[in-house]
């Protein structure tokens, strides 16, 4: 065995053996890895293929475009096959129209010659190919830019919001004594159990009373005071010991700067992982911003590919395209930010 | 001197947005959604209405079907909205579409064009003019010839029962190895033709719902069976709970199956998916013992009451019906025109190069001309969607054996008076 | 690489510098009115004021609707009948048979909800435990695997839903894989088993990453020398997991049990693009239940399901209520340590 | 100047009385060390003084100004902290200018003041680090420079050594020293270790369950201590202590050991180990048996049971040849007697 794959496999065992549990943590990991990235590939092999092949059984695991041949005599380029003859010999030929169940055909090297061939001996002939229009479509017709940054203005001022908003709760319940302090904290807990999606009729209500209809801040108000961030950011903070802030408050330090200066910067981890969440949660949000923007130069990216899902057809090439859109921030995030994210929920996060 | 400020104020204010009334053109919210392409050509058409009347603008707001269901209606509860939308829930908030009588310029064009399905979205007694239907549609069957003709299976005539069809998408079926005979959309509109074709009738004397009845629950019944024996592909109906819509376009796209029951607005859909793999037909709705009905029924264009504009709304409204303008909309579409002129006037040129579209097409028109009274009275009756939401999804769990038929029947009796009493507090 | 998000932070920092230094005189006057407690006040304020206009009041005016009735949206619009919609959802003739329920379908989604609760959780904490374990090894690239695992966490519930539903239905990509091995084609979803296990299965994939790095924590606290003694002692592995490891993992598990726990409940958006509750009703859960009685159906009843609604809420306060315990049973044993 | 003065201060937690009614004036430039058995309440009265906690009652006030409702900001003292509470995200530079700044002093003063102290305290070239990289001493001096920059009426140091190793702490206990001497500033020093409070200490209070027992110079805390608790409280190893009753102005102790006292009744007889030496065989002794031997070479513990059971501890010059269980006569300097009441109040010999 090589240094290198020594180095790679390095396991449990003592001595060249391997020990059962090594085989089963490989197992598990590339079988994980597999089943993590698996499906998000076949999504993205998926949003290439045209509407037909979609739908086509069984499915083919690339996208495939048909091979077409331009035929003397023939304006347009003929569709390529393959024929099996009665001998069992296959040849390639192009199809000039079908008639029920027979196929009228023609060989591309002499295309005078007409031959029909029952359609079941024939099978398209194929190649991996892109339906890019699925892509090029939607960003070309719809106001993509637009919804581009309407999602990037509904993300990252619902981020700094929520960052500055609940770290500041935070730090008031994390670091002062008050009345009623648990009776706020036990408040804001038991919030964190209701789900939007029962609350959609009052909410509505509440956010037209105040106007926000069909405006962004429709959108990142409601999500804003996440009682999941309050939650998040006092367990971290209370970590931070308090003779800092009194440290500070003895070097003249307003309470507002302790907060700016002290425990803002030392929250740095926990803030970090509640602005990620934030972000992906805010960019994902799907179901409030459909309800609360209807208004076409308020979209963000989620509702506009959503006007692909009409009442009696849903165009799905278009909606998976659309939705690998959206997908690339996110998974940008994952790519530069993998491992600060994951130290940082192991180590700051949850305690 | 207070008084002299705010007077002062006030004028300053009028003046500005009489200014503003000049130099900027009226803005008109449209809300749309699309099966297809028609929301790229309804922008093509509002793009030259524009043209011609610099003093409107009119902005077209796509939205997903499911805005239009769930959240224009909470925003008509409380007197907002779009001025235009596109809408399918024609009769249940008819309260909210503008009367378009006073303000379009020849009512009687209206009338006499759009009049014999004004009720499907009034209230009932109201002579408004509420909107249009941007298409007609029309349930109905399409057969996958080529199937048919491979399987040596004639495809049964327009008078053939449901039976009938059934037993040859089956033979075709098992002849082919496919999948199933057959597969009626998820949806309580889609099988209430089928329904009336069995002696089914909603509508009891007082234009109250009445119980289910024998007729309706004769359908139901095959139904079940069928897709208990397998014949109808069963995650159509049963892999989904409540009303959710769900078609089998896509299985009969995939030659799955040889016979699908939707409806007319499938026509593009298909034209486009299907291409040249395989010829298929419209069928007409096949009969039960009392008639062979489908069932209309359509999307509509409404101004909204709300709107602060109705002017301008109407002269869209105005554009939009005019004769050329619906002719090209369904031409370019292929959907079935709602418009009396054009429809006699005939002769649509629909750009299609599908040799298998125009027939399709004609046979809708043509099977628009089949339906039974019980099934015409449904899209101007205000508790069809109640009765719809409960068959779809009680039939569903008979299907998927969660209940018994007879149980079935009972719980869609009650689910309908629960709507009608929730209604009427 | 590290260098972006830093620049970026300091584009970003500079003008919320400015203001924080620019507030800081009068609240330093107010602090001075004040003293502390009206600084907490201070900090307190925006949240709590976003938080009772957009989550509370919300919730107080569902409480309201749930006794009114009608299908009006606006409150204004609709007739108050107490009790009555409570008394609708609680009626049954018998009460281990949702189908004998005045609303049987509330019954059916909470049953349904009740035995995805217990079973997804179980599998949530047995997969995320083995995975914590084996990520906890001294492997390579223990980093890469540790945020393989969490990627799906990052997808939004809708995509998710809309991923596996492209896989496993008639024409996905499991099918794919079973025609290549000759096996016979599954319509998955079409079986009450199948459908019922999916949305289990896709839901343990789609948040095992994150409790796996919670436990993946718990269990890189636990001090090296308690298994090295344990070494010296000649504890077989087995007896060293559950007697160390384990019961010292204990705090971390707790908090998985309740956070899968409420999740589990609240399970919406991607068994509603995944399954929509079939087949029949095997997968249709509460919040889909209330989604679409309330706001999606054509038999809408806003007031039945701020009922149900309330019904589940209490049910996830009691949820939150044990939470609460365990957490500070955990706060007081951490302080002893 | 920092002259602080407290008044009848009392402090409760909740129903607890934690503080229960202080009197305590110390003068400009003094340095005054609180010393007390851990919850004796002396780092609460520390807090009080920063401004960090408010009393329950009583004033507090420097330089003649009553400064009880002032913020710790406004009383213009500074504070080292037992964990030093360095901000951890700032350099040591930022770490002494943070509370500069919030003053809004001049740049040039603050470069001006963070360079002197930085010389004083030797720390020059660890400005610009941050505090996970100082050792422990250098995170003690950036804590005090800390302190300095700010020039304060007078310095309260929270058990400023105690999270050092002994080496480092006896170098920082004379660092500590010097600084005092050099700034010539008011300084209160909390403290559990008598050894630091001895050394530093102008005066000592000597605090127990929130009152002070005793306020005094070091040398009459060890000579002359109030009470029995600060006899027993101050040297080291600690006093040894007789109960026994007088009578005719005689007491005895164990092994009939007779002293002369002024009064009668019940008294405590203390005499601190160091006052102890083996006996001649004439004298007259305490009798006992060795239970404990510890040589630390140029001195030896000796610890002892009396005949009826009284522990009893000596410590004796050089290494006399002990064992345990040997029988030990132990003979005392009746001068050094310390003489207790009934109530543990020191009698003074007549």
């Amino acid at each position: 065995m090589s240094a290198a794959s020594r180095f790679v496999f390095r396991r449990r065992g003592h001595g060249n053996r391997w020990h059962w549990t090594d085989v089963v943590t490989w197992i598990w990991l590339i079988g994980g890895t597999v089943l993590m990235f698996g499906p998000a590939l076949w999504l993205v092999a998926s949003s290439f293929k045209g509407p037909a092949q979609l739908a086509e059984f069984p499915p083919t695991l690339l996208p495939y475009t048909q091979i077409t041949a331009q035929v003397e005599g023939y304006d347009d380029p003929l569709p390529l096959f393959t024929v099996t003859q009665e001998d069992g010999s296959t040849t390639i030929l192009a199809e000039i129209r079908r008639i029920g169940t027979s196929a009228q055909m023609v060989d591309p090297d002499t295309p005078s010659e007409r031959i029909d061939v029952d359609i079941e001996n024939r099978a398209p002939l194929r190649e991996v190919g892109l339906a890019t229009e699925n892509y090029v479509e939607p960003l070309v017709t719809n106001d993509f830019l637009r919804f581009l940054w309407n999602s990037v203005f509904v993300t990252v001022m619902a981020t700094l919001i929520t960052l500055l908003t609940n770290s500041m709760a935070a730090f008031a319940l994390s670091k002062y004594r008050f009345a009623g302090r648990d009776a706020v904290m036990l408040l804001i807990v038991a919030t964190l159990m209701v789900p939007l999606s029962v609350i959609l009729v009052p909410l509505y209500s509440v956010v037209n009373a105040t106007g926000l209809l069909n405006s962004l801040w429709g959108v990142i108000l409601p999500t804003v005071a996440t009682p999941t961030g309050v939650f998040l950011l006092r367990q971290y903070m209370l970590t931070i010991p308090d003779e800092l802030l009194e440290a500070a408050r003895m070097d003249n330090a307003s309470e507002w700067q302790i907060y700016w200066r002290i425990v803002l910067p030392l929250a740095a981890p926990a803030l970090a992982v509640l602005a990620i969440f934030s972000v992906v949660w805010r960019w994902n949000d799907f179901l409030w911003p459909l309800i609360v923007l209807s208004r076409r130069e308020t979209y963000t990216l989620q509702v506009g590919l959503n006007t692909y899902a009409g009442e009696l057809n849903v165009q799905w090439h278009y909606i998976l395209a659309m939705t690998v859109v959206t997908m690339i921030p996110v998974v940008l995030v994952f790519v530069f930010l993998q491992r600060f994210i994951t130290t940082g929920i192991a180590g700051a996060g949850i305690k | 001197m207070k008084l002299a400020t705010s007077l002062a104020a006030l004028a300053v204010a009028g003046l500005g947005t009489a200014a503003l009334a000049q130099d900027d053109p009226v803005e008109l919210r449209m809300m749309w959604y699309s099966d297809g392409i028609e929301g790229e050509v309804m922008q093509d058409l509002l793009d030259r209405f524009e043209e011609q009347n610099p003093d409107i603008d009119v902005v077209l707001d796509n939205v997903a079907y499911q805005v239009i269901q769930e959240q224009l209606p909470i925003q008509l509860a409380s007197g907002q909205g779009p001025d235009i939308a596109r809408v399918t829930n024609l009769k249940e908030q008819a309260q909210h579409w503008l009367d378009l009588r006073e303000h379009v310029e020849d009512p009687a064009y209206w009338d006499e064009n759009f009049g014999n399905r004004f009720d499907w979205m009034r209230e009932d007694g109201s002579d408004a003019i509420p909107g249009f239907l941007t298409q007609l549609t029309m349930v109905g069957g399409f057969a996958n010839r080529t199937l048919f003709e491979q399987a040596g299976v004639e495809i049964p005539g327009d008078d053939a029962t449901w039976d009938e069809w059934v037993e040859a998408s089956d033979q075709v079926a098992q002849d082919q190895g496919l999948v199933a005979a057959f597969a009626v959309d998820r949806s309580g509109h889609r099988i209430s033709g089928p329904n009336v074709s069995y002696g089914g009738d909603y509508i009891g004397e007082d234009g109250m719902p009445a119980e289910i009845d024998d007729g309706t629950m004769e359908y139901v019944t095959k139904l079940v069976n069928w897709t208990k024996e397998g014949k109808q592909l069963p995650e159509i109906w049963v892999s989904a709970a409540g009303t959710t819509y769900r078609s089998g376009a896509d299985d009969f796209i995939n030659a799955q199956i040889p016979f699908l029951y939707s409806g007319s607005w499938q026509v593009a859909n298909l034209s486009t998916k299907i291409g040249d793999a395989f010829d298929w037909v419209a069928i007409g709705s096949p009969c039960g013992d009392v008639g062979c009905s489908g069932l209309a029924g359509g999307a509509a264009l409404v101004g909204i009451k709300y709107t602060d504009h109705p002017e301008e709304v109407a002269r869209v409204m105005d554009y939009l019906a005019s004769e050329e303008v619906v002719r090209e909309f369904s031409e370019r579409t292929l959907f079935l025109p709602a418009h009396q002129g054009v429809v006699e006037a005939g002769g649509l040129d629909f750009q299609s190069e599908d040799p298998n579209v125009p027939p399709a097409l004609e046979r809708f028109v043509q099977a628009s001309n089949e339906t039974l009274p019980a099934a015409d009275a449904l899209p101007a009756w205000k508790w069809a969607n109640a009765y719809y939401g409960a068959l779809v999804t009680r039939i569903s769990q008979a299907m998927a054996g969660e209940i018994t038929l007879e149980e079935a029947r009972e719980l869609m009796n009650r689910d309908i008076a629960d709507v009608v009493q929730n209604a009427s507090q | 690489m590290a260098a972006i998000p830093r620049t970026l932070g300091a584009i970003v920092t500079a003008p919320l510098t400015w203001i924080a230094r620019a507030i800081d005189p009068p609240l330093r006057w107010w602090q001075r009115l004040t003293g502390l407690n009206g600084m907490a006040a201070v900090f307190l304020l925006p949240n709590l004021a976003i938080f009772g206009v957009f989550v509370l009041f919300p919730l107080v005016l569902n409480v309201v609707y749930s006794m009114t009735a009608g299908t009006n949206i606006l409150l204004g619009d609709r007739s108050f009948v107490g009790l009555d919609q409570y008394q609708r959802l609680l009626t049954c003739e018998d009460y281990t048979q949702a189908i004998t329920c005045r609303e049987d379908m509330f019954w059916t989604a909470a049953g349904n909800t009740f035995f995805f609760v217990v079973l997804q959780v179980s599998m949530m904490i047995l997969v995320s435990t083995i995975t914590a374990l084996i990520l906890n090894r001294n492997i390579r690239g223990r980093g890469f695997f540790r945020a393989v695992f969490f990627f799906p966490v990052l997808l939004s519930p809708v995509v998710v839903g809309l991923i596996w539903r492209w896989i496993l239905q008639r024409q996905g990509l499991l099918n794919l894989i079973m025609v290549n091995l000759g096996m016979e084609p599954e319509v998955w979803l079409n079986d009450r088993a199948y459908a019922f296990t999916a949305t289990i299965g896709v839901s343990v994939w789609a948040h095992m990453g994150f409790y796996t790095l919670i436990l993946l924590a718990g269990l890189q606290a636990i001090p090296k020398d308690l298994y090295e003694a344990a070494e010296m002692d000649g504890t077989p592995p087995a007896r060293v997991f559950w007697r160390i490891t384990l019961p010292l993992l204990g705090p971390n598990l707790a908090v998985v049990l309740v956070l899968a726990l409420i999740r589990g409940v609240q399970i919406f958006d991607e068994v509603y693009v995944l399954t929509g509750g079939g087949p029949g009703t095997s997968t249709l859960y509460l919040t889909q239940y209330i989604y679409e009685v309330g706001f999606a159906s054509i038999l809408r009843n806003p007031g039945l399901a701020a009922a149900a609604s309330i019904l589940m809420g209490l049910v996830l306060v009691v949820l939150t209520l044990v939470q609460l315990g365990l957490s500070r049973r955990n706060e007081q044993r951490g302080s002893r340590q | 100047m920092g002259r602080i003065a407290l008044n009848d201060i009392r402090k409760s937690f909740g129903k607890t009385e934690v503080i229960h009614g202080v009197d305590l004036a110390v003068e400009d430039g003094e340095l005054v060390v609180f010393v007390g058995p851990s919850g004796c309440g002396k780092s609460t009265l520390l807090r009080l003084i920063a401004g960090l906690d408010r009393p329950t009652s009583g004033t507090i006030e420097i330089d003649g100004a009553d400064v009880t409702r002032h913020s710790a900001a406004n009383r213009g003292l500074a504070m080292v902290f037992q964990s030093y509470a360095l901000y951890p995200h700032m350099t040591v530079r930022q770490n002494l200018s943070f509370g500069l700044e919030n003053t809004k002093m001049e740049r040039a003063e603050i470069r001006r003041r963070i360079e002197d102290s930085a010389r004083m305290l030797e720390i020059e070239e660890l400005l610009d680090r941050r505090p996970t990289q100082l050792s422990g001493g250098q995170r003690q001096r950036v804590a005090i420079g800390r302190a300095i920059v700010r020039e304060p009426s007078a310095f309260l140091l929270d058990e400023p050594l105690s999270n050092l190793d002994a080496e480092l702490r006896v170098t920082m206990r004379a660092e500590l020293a010097q600084l005092h001497e050099r700034l010539g500033t008011t300084m209160i020093y909390v403290t559990h270790d008598q050894i630091e409070a001895m050394t530093l200490a102008d005066r000592i209070v000597v605090l127990r369950k929130g009152r002070i027992e005793q306020v005094d110079t070091p040398l009459n805390l060890y000579n002359r201590p109030a009470n029995l608790f600060v006899a027993g409280f101050i040297g080291a190893p600690n006093m040894n202590f007789f109960e026994t009753t007088a009578s005719d102005g005689r007491a005895e102790l164990p092994g009939g050991l007779h002293i002369d006292v002024p009064q009668d009744g019940k008294i405590t007889a203390g005499i601190r180990p160091q006052h102890l030496r083996l006996a001649n065989r004439e004298e007259e002794a305490l009798e006992g048996t060795v239970t404990l031997v510890e040589a630390l070479g140029a001195e030896t513990v000796v610890h002892a049971r009396a005949l009826d059971g009284t522990a009893m501890v000596t410590v004796l010059s050089g290494q006399p040849n002990l064992g345990i269980g040997d029988a030990i006569r132990i003979a005392l300097d009746r001068g050094e007697v310390h003489l207790f009441d009934a109530e543990g109040q020191r009698i003074d010999p007549s």
